[in-house]
Formats: structure tokens, C-alpha cells, sequence
């Protein structure tokens, strides 16, 4: 958990100035503090906008994922912070061409205030907007509580598709509807071996013994679902597939794409391994496996750990999700 | 003190009870930042810090539109932090402010009704109930206070004492709402940090 | 340092396996024992092919490697131990298309040593070879002794540029020239902040204490140039851009294209964090900065660190480099 | 023991030998991946025997052209591993094999020049040259010990009596090649490994 760093509070600063700096056909610094990442061209006039936002430190997420096909603009915290109601407005009014602006985003009470809050402020600029809340962390509240669950990784499908959604001219009305169905489709858990540490605390965002690992944890830290001895890599992605598929009604007419992601630390090499064991428990239950990921698509900086996300597909989802789409991060197409 | 020694509150009451909060925030950082550190992300002090600098910067330039004023100050606050009890007090603020919007004047036997209009717009900004030890409690507790009064001073000191009391009633229980509450069981026996800068803002004025 | 594995000893097998089954459009086990990774489709007639190899635990390098406009395939040995040779004589098969293969790896005794004699081999064969090493680390020997050098992230420069001049039905010769402008151009150094642990040993690489940082270390933990407390982003930039300007000849008509490279664990926040630097300085050079690459191109699964690569291009090797690429692990144009 | 008690080394003397150093390669793993952990990476045993079952595995299919039988087994020695000494031997072997192509018996007379053919191949891969500390040195000995000697018996302890001698010279010296370079102040006092699996090797066949 060690890290390359100057002042610890310029940490987002810095890093969005390099980010605009290395990639200034993909990305521009907006808003009156610049914490606001909109793409480099102005939004064409008639598309839905859309804007998401949350605290630094999950690159791609959220940042990341400003660009063709994905999101228009975003608003960007502190490292693990909300963004202010101030740059949610700012973000909107970015990602706003005219024909309104969808808020997609992760469930967390402080983000949900301040868009909601910003969402106020643009109505009275007459800026039409829609929410969908990303709640996909099975670990993290009951089916039956599904609203009360935390954001995680089924940001990337539900970015990727309400942004096919929206670059291909659908309205307001039809991109929420769109984006809502996505955010419903995606199913997500995680489990951390390390903490990572945010720069303004400067020590780990918890503590966990050499050999432990936490099942279920959020990617903040949030507790999970059990702490113990660290599992084989087969037990856990078994263990982690059980959450989903109990969460889910696969059939094996089902078309799923899986998201097998790296919190940060853990190596490609160690998702891949995992991967061998969603492949086949999908092909135990006959479900067809559409455009895998894996790979570092939401992460907590440097926390060592993985998360699985099942997006479950039908035409109209799986058609945007192979949509083009590009970004500094993600290349579709 | 102008905001509430007589009967009505107007945007010069205003100016002054901001300049004197502002003041009372800058000296009390820390102590909030350790309050909010014991259960949260410890940043309640510079949340507070912040938004009263801000409201500063717009001071001199508020209204006379008692309204308007207000919804200057809630528009300023949100400039600053991501942090949600900014974001509530400023919700609380403006759904003042929409009330009040074309007046020059609030006059002290408003203040409940008011003060329960706020309660409404931050419950429903955040989703949480009266009890689940929060700012909403102590905001609550001053509109009953309120109630029934006429007083500039007097509605002060009732609300002052309602808030100190309706701590010291929530301090043994748990937390249900905010970053509080994944350590809900941490909380019994701390005051919600929530709450402390209510009644800091309440002594900056007494 | 935490690991997600089963058997350490099918560490590497299982994760070819994976990456295979995630990617089989791209992919494919080739060689007796799988621990070949050839493109899907067979090498196409008459088209040189390009083989690399090493050992695992560098993802994307080399195995990631794989694909159109890159590698035509690649021998995989176990965790920072070099393929043997009858694998990279696999390899080697499996990039022959009649025009001859290319080897095009980093300079470590035991690749080395296993490669040529993997070639001697297929010259047995009637198959046409040639060797270009990457000897880009300058920590690892001074510039007169610029063959002695350890090959590091200069790889991926290598690959893109020699891929697209395959690509380009170039025969042996060419593309066995472009690649060594190629390698000549790569200059790179690494600053190391923590070990990784193979899966085999169970242990930590090297020890070094929780405020200290190695500069100048190699891949595998190879000794550096100076082991200290951890300094500022800034002045970590600063000093390796220092190391690399020395050893080049930079001028205000040169183009370069810099790789800002995690070595596993540092993420992308940090990265950015550091190019602002290598912008601040290049300009300062009043060279031009083309196709800046940020991101985990080169790791060793999850050492935290950061390692920076300047290659200069001339017309022809920045005409190749943006060629189209296509991989898991990189898509260009 | 058939393969240097006569005077000759044919395809079935190098079925024997392969037998024997197959077997005590078997035994002696664990002694020489420790005596490789102490300065490398602890994987020579795995590496010698692994390389002698896959010779074990063409050994009764090897031809009676005693270079072709060598060559056989150079390619079978360099399937199971990339470690560097496995590669080494291999090269040394293939250079004999090209040697003895299309004769079936090698003289004793000869042991000592293809040892310096092997050795030749061996510098040329490796990079590496006399008194850097490694397998070459002792293959030079070997070399001289066997000059001018014409029986089997009598060369094998030659040669065994010079590889010892090399050991103990080289023990204070430092490493200058492979891992052990990393290492290489504390290679002295130590024995390179790489000598140690050769030593080996001839131990099988005394
Ligand atoms: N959803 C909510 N509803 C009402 N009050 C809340 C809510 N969330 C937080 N609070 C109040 O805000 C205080 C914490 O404020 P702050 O430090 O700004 O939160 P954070 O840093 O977690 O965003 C709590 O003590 C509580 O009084
Ligand atoms: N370049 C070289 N030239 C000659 N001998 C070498 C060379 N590299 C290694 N060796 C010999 O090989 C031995 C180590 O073999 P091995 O364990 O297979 O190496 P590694 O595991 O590092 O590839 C050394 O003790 C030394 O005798
Ligand atoms: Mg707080
Ligand atoms: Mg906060
Ligand atoms: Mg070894
Ligand atoms: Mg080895």
C-alpha cells in the first residue's frame, strides 16, 4: 500500500491534470474548480446527456469512462469523497445538449444527496434530467432490499449501454429506460485481501491479518459478508458465483457477459485463473457467455482483490454493450 | 445580536449571524473534526469551514429579498465540499428560502413552521428518519422549542437548551444513517457530530 | 502482496488456460505442453512472424502480446523463469509462415540461451530466424555497455512497431531492421516500491521496508541504483526522466512517445500524477510527445512501482507505431 | 559398468549411463535445488531430473549411431525446463552429437577433444568464460584430466579426482555468471551448483 504521491491534497488535482494532459483529444478539465471531466468535443446538440460522478480512486471509474459511446461528463471527488452539489451541476451542465441528461451513477447516500441536489438547481436552468442508481452489490443488502445495495462494478455495463443508447439518438425517456434495465441486469460481488490507503488519511482504509480475506467487502472498505482464512482461488470464485447465480434467474437460454475485475492489485494472471471457473459453472447452467471482461474496470487504487459482475442480457442490452465505445481505458468496437 | 433579538429576521440579520458563525467555525474546526473522525471521514470541521467561507465570499452582495438571501447562502454552502451534512443544511436552507422568496422579513413566530419545512426537504434529501440520530433530531427538537414563541432572545434560548437536551438523550443510542452507521455499535455513548455543529452554530449566536 | 491462486505450480497453466477461454477469437494454446500462446488463426503465407517469449508474471507482456499487429506467438515459461527451448521451438513453428521468424525478447542469459538454440534447432528445420534483443533498462548497465542491459517495458514499443512491419508484408530482413531501430530507440527506468511474490517460492522477491523505495531496480527485484526513503512524485519523475535524457540525445525536432508504466499495484491515479512531469520536461526539451502511453503495459503481477520508457521516433518507426494493433490487453487506431 | 571400463562408449553405454544418473538424479534433487537456492532459484534438482526422465523416456528407442543416440538425447534434455543448466548440458551434448554423426563408438582417446568441442559450444551459448565460476570450469579439468589416458576405468577417476580439485579451488572464488552474479559476494565460500550436479553425474558411473 505504498504510495508515489506529492501533497496528499493535490492528489485528484494532479492526477486530472495529467489525465487531461496525456489525452487531450479524449478529455478536457471543466467546472470552476476542474473537478469536472467532460469529453474533449462539446456534446452534439440533441443528444441526452449523460453524467456520472463519485469520489476519486476507482479509476476507470468513474472518470475514466468519459468518451465516445460512454459517458459525456463527469463529476470527480476526493478520493473516496463526493463530488459537491457545485461540480454535479457543472457536469450537467457539460452533458447538456438540449435534449436533457441522465444521472448514472452508484448508491451512496452522500452522492445521491448532492445529484439530487443538483438535479434541483438544473431544473431551474430548465435542464431536463433522470437518475438510475447503480446498486448491484448482492453482498451488501438483501434481493428484497435490492435498492439499498451499494454501486460497484455494474457501472461499466450501465455506462457502456445507456452510452450506445444515448449516441444513438434515443430520447430521454427511452436512455433512463434503457440505462435502468442495464443497472437491473448487473449483478456484482466482491472480495479484498488488502486495504488500499486514501492519500489525506495517509494509513490503510482497514486492517486484515497476512493470511485473511474479506468476502463480500465494498470497495471502500465496507464490511462484508465474512472474514477468515484466504481461500483457493477456485473456492472463491465458487463461493462468489453462488452469490450471483442465487441472486439471478440464469436458464440456459440466459446470454450473460461477466465482468471478472481486479480491485487494483491483483494481477491479470489471478483473474484469469478465476475466470476458468466462471466459464464452467456458465456452462453448467448452459448460460452463453457474451463479451467477457476481465481486467482492472473499477478499482479501489492499490487494494489487492477481485469482483465478479453478471450482466444478464436480453437483444436491446447485449446489441449496445457491443456498441463502439472509446476511452482512454476501454476500446469497444 | 440583530437576528433574533428582535421580533423579525431580515437579510441584514442574516449578514451578521454569517459573519459570526463563519468566525465561531474557523475556531472550532478541529474540535468537529475530531467529533466526525470518532465514527465518519472526520471532515464535519472543514465541511463548516468551508461553507461559511463561502457564504463570506456572497455576503455583501445578499438581497434584501430575505428569500433570496437565504437561497444565495444555500447556493454558496454547496460550493465547497461533497460532504453530506452540507448538502442537508443547505437543502434545509433553500426550502426556507422558497418559502420566504419576494419578502423582506421572517418574523420569530415563523420560525417552527419554517424549521419543519427544512426537516421535510432534508428528510426527504436523505433519506432518513426522526430517531435515527442525526442532525434532523436536534432540528426537530428546536421547532418545538420554537413553537409558541415570540421572542427574538427567548426563542434562542429555548431552542439552545432543546438541542443540548435532545443530545444528551441520543448520546447512549445508535446511529441508523451516514458513514455512522456501519459502526452503529461504535456510537453509543458518542454525540453525533451532526448535531454538535447545530448547536456550534446556535452558540455563535447566543 | 496477497495471492489469489490454487496449486502454486499450475499458477501458470491455469492462467494460460483463462486467457484462452476468455479470449478465444484471439488466442490459442498452442505447443506440447500449451505453454505456447499462437494468434487464433494460423499465420497467414508469406508473412514473417514474430515470436517472443519469458517468463509469466508480466501481463500484457508477453503473452498479452499476442495479436494482429503484434506477436504471432510467444513461449511461456513458469513465473520469471525462462521457456524452455523446445517451447520457444514451438513457438517458432507456430509463427512460421515461410518467410521467416523474428525473436524478439528481452536480453536475460537463460532466454537467450534457450532462444538461440531454439532457432538452431529450426534452422535444422529449413526455418529462417533472426534475434533482436531489448536492452532498454539504463539502470542496468552504463550506456557503453549498452548490451549487457536487462529488457524491460521497451517490449512494448518493439512489439507494436516490428507487429506492424509484419503486418506490412515486410521480408525478415526489414522487419529484423525496423525491430532493432526499434529496440534501439526504447530507453527505460523503473523505481520500485514493494517485491511481488512468485507463487512457486511463496516468499516476497526482496525485502525493503514500508518508507523505503528501490530506483533503478529491475523486474525481478534486480539490484538498482539507490534504495532510500520514498520521495515525492515530482522528484521521482524528475530523476528518471533525468537518467533517460542522459542517456539520449533529445533535441527540439525530436518525437518521442513516453510510457508511464505501473509495475502491477501502483494505479493509474498515480501514473497521471507522474506525467505531468514527463510533459512538463519534454516540453522544456521542445520535444514532441506522440502517442503517450499510461497504464500497466509491463508488470510484474503485483510489485508496486512505476517504470518509465522514452522511445524516439523517427518517421518510420512513429508511422508503425500507430499502425492498427489488436489485443486483449491494447487496441491502437 | 559398461559405458568406460572398456575402452570405447557406444549407444548401449550411453543406455546404461543414462539409467544410472537418471536414478541417483532422483535422489539427489533435494540436495542440489538447496545447493541452487543458496545464490539462484533452487531449481537445479528439478531441472536435472526432469531432464533425465525425458531421457529415460527415448532411451530404449535411441539408434545405435552413437551421435544421433546423443542428439536424441541433447532434444529430450531441453523439453522439460528453461533453467540455464539444462540447456547448457543440452548444447555440450548436441555439439559430441554433431561430432560422432554416423559412427557407432566413441574412443577414449577422444573424450578429452570433444570435451573441448562441448566446452567451445558451451562458452558460445553461455557467454561465459573459464573462471567465472561455473559448470566450464570443471568440463575444462575434465578436458585435461582426460588427455593421454586410453582406458575407461582410469580416465573416469582422472576426470572424477579433477572436477573435486576444481570444486575445492573455485569454493573461495567468486561467481561472475547466471543468478549467482546478483549474488555474487556471497558466492564465495560456496560451491557453484552447476559444478555440484556434474560431480554428480560422474558419481553415477563410478
Ligand atoms: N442521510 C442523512 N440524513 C440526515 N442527516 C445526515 C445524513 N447523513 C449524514 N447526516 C448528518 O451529517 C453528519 C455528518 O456529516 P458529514 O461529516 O458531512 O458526512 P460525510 O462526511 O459522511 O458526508 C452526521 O453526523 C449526521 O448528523
Ligand atoms: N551463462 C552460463 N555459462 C555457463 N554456465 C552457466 C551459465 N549460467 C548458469 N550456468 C551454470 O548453471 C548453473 C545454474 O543452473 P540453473 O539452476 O539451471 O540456472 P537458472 O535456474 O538460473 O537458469 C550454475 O551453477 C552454473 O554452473
Ligand atoms: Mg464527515
Ligand atoms: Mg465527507
Ligand atoms: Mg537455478
Ligand atoms: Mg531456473
Amino acid at each position: 500500500m505504498k504510495k508515489i504521491l506529492n501533497d496528499p491534497y493535490q492528489y485528484v488535482d494532479e492526477m486530472l491534470a495529467g489525465l487531461c494532459s496525456a489525452h487531450p483529444e479524449l478529455y478536457r478539465q471543466a467546472g470552476e474548480a476542474g473537478r469536472v471531466i467532460a469529453r474533449s468535443e462539446k456534446i452534439k446538440n440533441g443528444k441526452v446527456g449523460i453524467v456520472s460522478g463519485g469520489g476519486s480512486g476507482h479509476l476507470p471509474i468513474f472518470t475514466g469512462y468519459v468518451g465516445q459511446g460512454l459517458l459525456d461528463a463527469c463529476a470527480i471527488g476526493d478520493v473516496f469523497a463526493s463530488p459537491s452539489v457545485d461540480q454535479m451541476a457543472d457536469a450537467m451542465r457539460e452533458a447538456n445538449g438540449g435534449a436533457g441528461v441522465l444521472r448514472l451513477y452508484g448508491n451512496y447516500g452522500g452522492d445521491v444527496m448532492n445529484f439530487d441536489m443538483a438535479g434541483e438547481m438544473l431544473e431551474m436552468e430548465d435542464v431536463e434530467s433522470s437518475t438510475v442508481l447503480l446498486a448491484d452489490d448482492v453482498a451488501s443488502a438483501s434481493k428484497q432490499e435490492r435498492e439499498k445495495r451499494r454501486g460497484v462494478a455494474g457501472m461499466v455495463y450501465a455506462f457502456k449501454i445507456a452510452g450506445a443508447a444515448a449516441e444513438e439518438m434515443n430520447n430521454l425517456n427511452e436512455v433512463t429506460r434503457i440505462a435502468q434495465n442495464a443497472a437491473d441486469a448487473c449483478h456484482s460481488v466482491g472480495a479484498a485481501l488488502t486495504p488500499c490507503t486514501v492519500p489525506q488519511a495517509g494509513k490503510p482504509t482497514f486492517e486484515i491479518s497476512d493470511d485473511e480475506m474479506e468476502m463480500g467487502m465494498g470497495i471502500h472498505g465496507e464490511p462484508g459478508v465474512w472474514r477468515g482464512k484466504i481461500k483457493k482461488a477456485d473456492e472463491i470464485a465458487n463461493e462468489m458465483i453462488d452469490m450471483l447465480l442465487a441472486d439471478m434467474d440464469l436458464t440456459s437460454s440466459s446470454r450473460v457477459s461477466v465482468l471478472v475485475n481486479s480491485l487494483g492489485a491483483t494481477p491479470p494472471e489471478e483473474l484469469y485463473i478465476l475466470y476458468r471457473i466462471v466459464k464452467s459453472r456458465m456452462e453448467e447452467v448452459g448460460a452463453e457467455i457474451v463479451m467477457p471482461l476481465v481486467g482492472r474496470y473499477a478499482t479501489s487504487m492499490e487494494m489487492t482483490g477481485v469482483s465478479f459482475t453478471f450482466c444478464e442480457l436480453d437483444s436491446e442490452l447485449e446489441k449496445l454493450l457491443k456498441a463502439p465505445a472509446d476511452c482512454a481505458f476501454w476500446k469497444v468496437g | 445580536m440583530r437576528l433574533l433579538e428582535s421580533r423579525m429576521i431580515t437579510t441584514d440579520s442574516i449578514k451578521t449571524a454569517a459573519t459570526k458563525i463563519a468566525q465561531l467555525m474557523e475556531e472550532s474546526a478541529d474540535e468537529l473534526n475530531a467529533a466526525d473522525g470518532l465514527l465518519g471521514d472526520g471532515d464535519l470541521g472543514i465541511t463548516m469551514v468551508r461553507g461559511f467561507r463561502e457564504i463570506i465570499e456572497v455576503r455583501d452582495s445578499l438581497p434584501d429579498d430575505v428569500g433570496m438571501a437565504l437561497f444565495q447562502c444555500a447556493k454558496a454552502f454547496t460550493k465547497s465540499s461533497g460532504s453530506s451534512y452540507g448538502t442537508l443544511l443547505a437543502t434545509g436552507l433553500m426550502s426556507v428560502a422558497k418559502k420566504k422568496k419576494g419578502q423582506q422579513e421572517i418574523q420569530v413566530e415563523e420560525i417552527s413552521a419554517l424549521l419543519d419545512d427544512a426537516l421535510d426537504a432534508m428528510k426527504q434529501r436523505g433519506k432518513a428518519e426522526l430517531g435515527d440520530k442525526t442532525v434532523l433530531d436536534v432540528i426537530a427538537a428546536s421547532s418545538q422549542a420554537a413553537k409558541d414563541q415570540s421572542d427574538g432572545s427567548s426563542v434562542l434560548k429555548a431552542i439552545n437548551d432543546a438541542v443540548t437536551s435532545t443530545i444528551d438523550e441520543f448520546r447512549s443510542r445508535q446511529s441508523k444513517i451516514g458513514r455512522a452507521r456501519i459502526f452503529s455499535e461504535k456510537s453509543i455513548g458518542l454525540d453525533d457530530p451532526g448535531m454538535l455543529a447545530f448547536r456550534k452554530m446556535l452558540e455563535a449566536l447566543s
